[in-house]
């Protein structure tokens, strides 16, 4: 083929008609309070290992609910599971729980 | 019989009927007009109401029937009004002439017209209804457009409102806990449908409105996005495909709807506006009549013997409305008293 | 008396033997699995624990206590006590005069004969002439232990209309081999009793045989009765072998076990296997643990307590036992109170490890330089690491550290952890008081720090949590301190138990505080504040730190006795120990352990725990809660 | 689609546009790619429909490329605009009319720009006389020529030879009308139909017997965009763009692509070649490509001009099978003979476009 010097980019919109809800409902089942987070960020803010890495619920939350299983694992393996964010989750969301299941569920 | 006795209520909605039902009992000679062929305004065209899902029926019903006595014209406008020494002389679309002490306004709110947020393709696309019409549909499940059993739905928050494109930067204050109610209500409806509702802000202010919003979530499974649907378009199937971006994961989002749910905003009324012109109101650059005081004396209007109640002053929820019906029948008729004296 | 045998079989004895047999061949091949499923280290453990004379002495200390005395239960409530010390003492009373009789009158006896003789001495038995003194002995001791069983046996009865007082309100549900098994229990010595009273004519009697026997004579006639009565007592204790390995009270042979292996330092390696089989059988199925358990203020969540867990692994329903494990919130008060000392709680974190180890994390962040002692602390000069942070290179970062840590032989590291983070109050209470008392410490995670790892070890993650720990031992023995002092009982409880820290010394600030108290190095002044102290979990029950908080606020404050307190006390249900257990569960539990220490209306709870404290605020609105630190830094002079 | 709302929306924006005497001004891409086009324009504008299109040689580019890729200052551009306007009022003219969106949209920037900052108008106006010695001036009509088209679609409908009809079943033509984003995204108002369903193509195409087709990437840029296109390290986005439009129209299988702007007119065509190459894929029937053409072409091809004529040898994709649907007649031995006879030479094919 000519190389041009240039390829086709992909697009960076997620695409959520493609969302794997087979996967999601399993996690529900476990731990619906996912569905009840409002992203405030409380979580992330007092997260300690989000000291030291790039660890966040809310977002893993999010990416998770656009399909993005693999970033929402990413922003979930530095947790050390201390319970900070259970504390301080003004929506009472079982953090440690559905981190450690969606650990279970979408890693690897 | 007495004109010091006789009020002119202008609009037969919730704060124009509470007032008239007010007064009436303080022994007043209330005309009240109407220019719609129907009372109880856009009450009358909604379903349920938030947060507990009320039917309007009830409310309309209530109203009607406390209404005995009182004097009220359909289908009827102001064609003139002026003052004439001390009461307000009022020529009516239908002939009639009144000469009234105080006039009440309560000619109410105006819904954005949803086609003139022309990338939503309101009237358009096939699937793409407003916020009225899925009241409406909710009431006898006669529009075409709301296929059967739709897998996926959307809500549009803030449609002509907070948008200075369409000259509205006010926020309309009801839509979004009216968008989280009406998803609730498609899921009760629908349960298999993926209910998904795009907001800027959410702004659940008042008492059981955040309740709503957790039930939204919890019960519903509704999918909240943060972020404006930027266009609409339709594929070959005829379905919806929207673009917006999920503002909180930096992600831009799209997605395949069966049905999109735009919610209107409230805009002064066009026939409030017209009369507000006669009678040389001041409006404030949100196009919503401008009360004395903001805070203090809402009901006041910058005419003597003018009076406002409801959402010619802007959007508000209806218990708002009634207060103000209520607030404004005694600032009438202290006023009336007084005037009576002299 | 002299041996004279009248007959030496009948019968009668094979519904015993077959039970009897039975039942030894099963314990042999129950204890064979057992030690053939421990792993090789912990059986060189277990047989150098038969030589060691004091382990030996434990043994059977133990095995006296629990098993034939029944002293836990004593403790308890007598009368539960007296009931099981009654039965378990007197019937192994009766088992052993059975033998001795046997030795005495009938030594000629053949192997077979060994085993029923002793059971069924007095039919074999032929009373002839008058009574030696030494048969009388003999007639009254066999006698006076059957009427203790008897009346044990009764107050048994009695108990299972009218638990409660017994001082239990909850008991659990009877399995069919329970009922049948139990039911054998009650008939077994009844009909001895009447057994040995028909033959009492012939084969003599005391004080209780004797008299059954003329009541029975005089209206029914007595050889008539022997047989039918002898049949009955042995069918019952045939029965009784035969469905003891599917009932309950396959603690009574398997409980002597548990206390061995326990004594040789054994622990749950399996779930079901080895160690945690024995205490499975071991589990009498008695039910204290639903009364102390936590969650039992939900009925829905009565079947989540620690007897349901040993019954649902015994019958392998894993679904059951998985869902229990994540609940358990390992407050440990089951394990406290087990009559048998079953730790429930050890068994359930092995099983979290089989659902959980295997989950993903990544803590390569923690190896990177940047984490290092001097990014994380925080000293009263804290102007001098200013300079040292400047460094970016790790290199330079790690020499920093030397010349740093070299400044600090012998100085207290203090480490509030992430849970005294949220609860900030505590920290300014300890720099008060640590400026008050003069010391020169440094705070370890001033800036954040790494969790200690329990969190991890709780879930079952452990190879998760043997990362913090490795980074954290570095940090502490980086920092050339010689005291680590912990605010929060969780990171105690694992630095005390995990961590190789070698000459560091761990404190709790209640250990602490009271230390510079004694030393005079700190005053408090006294006020009459009513107190109540809620023992944290894993202070209390899990590093049994019980008296120093209490000598603090008897100086402080006057210190009222909670509902329920040191081993005792209720979980405040914020315990980081349960994984699934969510808001609504917890709050019910929060609110019932409140209402334990508040129902002496005192002016303030107190606690010594970020968790709990936080954990009660959020419930309690008229009374404060505060942390140990917290009142002792208002109240210093 | 209810076809009632968009002829709603269309009402709202109604563009007037004189009916004669218009300055003309081409367009730099279209010039050296489409040549025919601007010719036949003023061809049909001047000789069939006589009207009164007036050119000269004085004037020049309007330099937006150069601006659009900030190699001149605001400044410049505006003098050149200035300069452009003057030339018009020295021939008499007053309606300005130019082949180019690009050009379109900064003419109308200018317009809008002087109107908000005087002092700008002033500055313009003084360098346009220190520099050139020219009067400056603004147009009283500013249009594009493809507003002239549509303004002409039903004269030149009566005068057509050819319906945008298959010929074969008798069917309208599916057309897929490509709008240049600096036509009606800036100015909306400034356009036929407006910027989110726009009606200068989409009113040829109904008069001369097509049918629209509304594809979800309808909107999008074809993805030229200056930068994009001419920094190299770029060009995959500007590809991308065009990528994205075709798969979303491939479904409704257009019968050729009408757009109104040099730039995507000449992207759109080229790009299919290079997108053939790289995912061996073409969009059209039978392995050919999708035809894309000017309104001009179009135009022509319905009034019967021969084919060469009007340039359509000049694109990368063949033309073939849409002349043949309309069943117009043409020599294919003369498709690469140039005015001179000689051959001008077919463009590159790659193996999976025909």
């Amino acid at each position: 083929m000519t190389n041009f010097g240039f390829k086709l980019v992909t697009s960076s919109r997620v695409n959520l008609d493609k969302f794997d809800k087979e996967k999601f409902d399993k996690l529900l089942k476990i731990e619906p309070d996912i569905r009840i987070c409002m992203a405030c960020g409380a979580c992330t803010a007092t997260c300690s290992a989000g000291k030291f890495t790039e660890t966040s619920l809310r977002k893993a939350i999010l990416l998770l609910q656009n399909g993005d299983e693999k970033g929402a694992v990413n922003k979930l393996i530095g947790c050390m599971l201390c319970g900070k964010c259970t504390i301080v989750c003004p929506r009472s969301i079982n953090t440690r729980n559905l981190i450690n299941n969606i650990l279970k569920i979408y890693s690897k | 019989m007495n004109n010091n006795k006789n009020i002119l209520i202008i609009g037969g909605g919730p704060a124009g009927l509470e007032a008239a039902i007010q007064l009436q009992k303080l022994n007043y000679n209330i005309i009240l007009i109407e220019k719609s062929d129907h009372l109880g305004g856009h009450l009358a065209e909604w379903d349920r109401l938030f947060p507990d899902g009320v039917k309007t029926k009830e409310i309309l019903d209530k109203l009607v029937n406390n209404l005995v006595g009182v004097k009220y014209f359909l289908n009827t406008e102001i064609d003139s009004i002026n003052l004439l020494n001390g009461s307000y002389n009022a020529i009516l679309s239908n002939g009639i002439t009144i000469l009234a002490k105080a006039v009440l306004i309560a000619s109410g709110f105006d819904l954005f017209k949803a086609e003139r947020k022309q990338e939503y393709g309101y009237g358009v696309y096939n699937h793409v209804i407003s916020n009225a019409d899925l009241e409406s549909y909710f009431k006898d499940g006669k529009d075409q457009r709301v296929v059967k059993n739709p897998r996926r739905v959307g809500f549009v928050h803030c449609v002509g409102s907070r948008d200075e494109k369409v000259g509205n930067i006010h926020c309309s204050k009801v839509c979004c806990v009216t968008a989280v109610k009406q998803a609730c209500e498609i899921k009760e409806k629908f349960p298999d449908a993926e209910v998904f509702c795009f907001y800027i802000d959410l702004r659940m202010f008042g008492r059981g409105y955040e309740d709503l919003y957790l039930k939204a979530q919890q019960k519903y499974g509704i999918r909240f996005i943060r972020g404006r649907v930027s266009e609409v378009a339709e594929n070959i199937k005829n379905e919806l495909i929207i673009k917006a971006e999920d503002t909180l994961s930096g992600k831009p989002i799209q997605v395949t709807l069966d049905l999109l749910v735009l919610m209107s905003g409230m805009m002064n009324s066009k026939s409030g506006l017209e009369l507000g012109e006669m009678l040389s109101l001041n409006k404030k650059e949100d196009g919503f009549f401008e009360c004395k005081s903001s805070i203090y004396s809402q009901q006041f209007s910058n005419k003597k013997g003018i009076f406002y109640a409801g959402t010619c002053t802007g959007p508000k929820t209806l218990p708002d409305t009634f207060h103000e019906a209520r607030s404004a029948a005694m600032e009438i008729n202290t006023y009336m008293n007084e005037s009576n004296k002299e | 008396m002299n041996e004279r045998i009248l007959h030496d079989y009948n019968d009668f004895v094979l519904p015993f033997l077959i039970g009897f047999v039975f039942i030894l061949t099963y314990l042999f091949i129950g204890l064979v699995r057992i030690i053939y499923h421990i792993p090789p280290e912990d059986r060189r453990k277990l047989l150098r624990s038969f030589i060691n004379p004091r382990i030996l002495l434990l043994n059977f200390k133990d095995i006296t206590h629990d098993c034939l005395l029944h002293i836990k239960i004593y403790k308890r409530n007598l009368l539960l006590g007296y009931m099981h010390f009654s039965i378990a003492f007197g019937w192994f009373m009766l088992i052993i005069i059975g033998h001795i009789e046997v030795l005495l009158y009938a030594p000629k006896s053949t192997g077979w004969q060994h085993l029923y003789y002793p059971i069924f001495f007095r039919y074999f038995l032929e009373q002839s002439g008058h009574t030696t003194l030494r048969g009388a002995f003999f007639f009254f001791l066999m006698d006076f232990f059957l009427l203790m069983v008897l009346v044990g046996i009764g107050l048994a009865i009695f108990k299972r209309v009218k638990s409660l007082a017994f001082g239990m309100r909850r008991t659990t549900h009877a399995s069919f081999a329970d009922t049948i098994v139990l039911y054998c229990l009650w008939a077994i010595f009844p009909l001895r009793l009447l057994a040995e009273g028909f033959t009492a004519g012939i084969s003599g009697g005391s004080f209780l045989t004797k008299p059954v026997n003329y009541i029975f004579a005089s209206f029914l006639g007595n050889d008539l009765n022997i047989m039918p009565t002898w049949w009955a007592y042995s069918i019952s204790l045939g029965l009784f072998f035969l469905a003891l390995p599917f009932s309950r009270y396959m603690h009574i042979p398997t409980e002597p076990l548990l206390i061995i292996l326990r004594n040789a330092g054994l622990k749950a390696k399996k779930i079901r296997k080895g160690f945690s089989e024995a205490e499975i059988y071991s589990c009498p199925s008695c039910g204290l643990c639903i009364d102390a358990c936590p969650m039992n203020v939900q009925i829905k969540n009565l079947k989540l307590s620690s007897v349901y867990y040993m019954r649902f692994l015994r019958c392998h329903n894993h679904q059951k036992t998985q869902r229990i494990a994540n609940a358990c919130l390992m407050c440990g008060k089951c394990v406290e109170i087990c009559p048998v000392g079953i730790d429930s709680c050890a068994i359930k974190v092995v099983e979290r490890g089989t659902m959980n180890n295997s989950v993903q994390y990544d803590y390569n962040y923690l190896q990177d330089g940047k984490i290092n002692l001097l990014s994380l602390l925080e000293t009263q000069n804290s102007n001098e690491i200013k300079p040292l942070l400047e460094k970016e290179i790790t290199q330079d970062i790690k020499i920093a550290n030397k010349d740093f840590s070299s400044k600090n032989r012998g100085k207290v590291i203090f480490f509030a952890g992430c849970m005294t983070h949220i609860t900030p109050i505590i920290i300014q209470s300890m720099k008060k008081i640590f400026a008050k008392a003069g010391i020169d410490y440094i705070f370890a995670d001033a800036n954040g720090g790494i969790c200690c790892g329990r969190p991890l070890l709780l879930a079952g993650k452990l190879d998760a949590a043997k990362e913090l720990i490795k980074k954290n031992t570095e940090l502490f023995k980086e920092s050339g301190a010689t005291t680590l002092l912990v605010s929060c009982p969780i990171c105690y409880k694992i630095f005390k138990e995990e961590y190789k820290l070698d000459n560091i010394v761990i404190l709790h600030h209640t250990e602490y505080i009271n230390k510079l108290i004694n030393d005079n190095r700190l005053q408090v002044r006294k006020n009459d504040d009513t107190l109540v102290y809620h023992d944290p979990c894993d202070l209390g029950r899990g590093s049994n730190i019980y008296e120093e908080p209490r000598n603090i606020l008897l100086k402080i404050g006057n210190l009222k006795k909670a509902e329920k307190e040191g081993k005792e006390s209720i979980c405040c249900g914020g315990s980081l120990g349960s994984l699934s257990l969510n808001r609504g569960d917890r709050v019910k539990i929060t609110q019932k352990s409140l209402q334990a220490l508040t129902y002496c209306k005192p002016d303030k709870v107190i606690t010594a725990c970020p968790l709990c404290k936080k954990t009660f605020a959020e419930q309690s609105e008229d009374i404060p809660i505060m942390d140990l630190a917290e009142i002792v830094a208002n109240n210093l002079i | 689609m209810i076809y009632e709302g968009k002829k709603k929306i269309w009402s709202d924006y109604q563009k007037d546009i004189p009916d004669d005497h218009f300055f003309y001004v081409r367009s730099c891409i279209r010039q050296s790619f489409f040549p025919a086009s601007e010719q036949k324009f003023l061809e049909i504008c001047n000789q069939r429909l006589d009207k009164d299109f007036f050119e000269t040689e004085k004037h020049t580019s309007c330099g937006g490329i150069a601006f659009h890729s900030d190699a001149i200052p605001i400044e410049t551009s505006l003098v050149i605009y200035g300069r452009q306007f003057s030339l018009m009022n020295e021939f008499g003219y007053k309606n300005f009319v130019c082949s180019c969106i690009t050009s379109f949209g900064l003419y109308c920037e200018a317009l809008e720009m002087w109107r908000e900052h005087p002092d700008l108008e002033a500055k313009t106006r003084e360098i346009l006389w220190d520099t050139c010695k020219r009067e400056f001036t603004k147009p009283e009509f500013l249009v594009h020529t493809s507003d002239i088209i549509f303004k002409y679609r039903k004269q030149i409908a009566a005068l057509a030879k050819y319906k945008l009809i298959n010929s074969k079943t008798g069917k309208p033509l599916k057309v897929v009308e490509h709008i240049g984003c600096h036509y009606n995204k800036i100015f909306p108002s400034k356009s036929v139909g407006g910027a989110e369903y726009p009606y200068v193509l989409a009113g040829m195409i109904e008069s001369w017997g097509g049918e629209i087709i509304d594809y979800p990437e309808r909107r999008h840029c074809c993805g030229f965009g200056f930068r994009q296109y001419l920094v190299k390290a770029n060009r995959g986005y500007s590809l991308s763009n065009t990528h994205k439009k075709f798969e979303s129209m491939e479904p409704y299988h257009p019968d050729f692509i009408i757009a109104n702007c040099p730039g995507c007119t000449y992207f759109m065509d080229r790009w299919q070649y290079v997108i053939s190459e790289m995912e061996h894929k073409a969009y059209g029937e039978y392995g050919y490509g999708i035809p894309v053409l000017t309104y001009e072409e179009v135009a022509g091809l319905v009034m019967g001009y021969n084919p060469w004529d009007l340039g359509l040898q000049m694109h990368q994709v063949n033309c073939e099978p849409l002349l043949d649907k309309m069943g117009i007649k043409y020599e294919p031995k003369e498709k690469y003979r140039g005015l001179n006879n000689k051959n001008i030479g077919k463009p590159a094919l790659s193996p999976y476009l025909k």
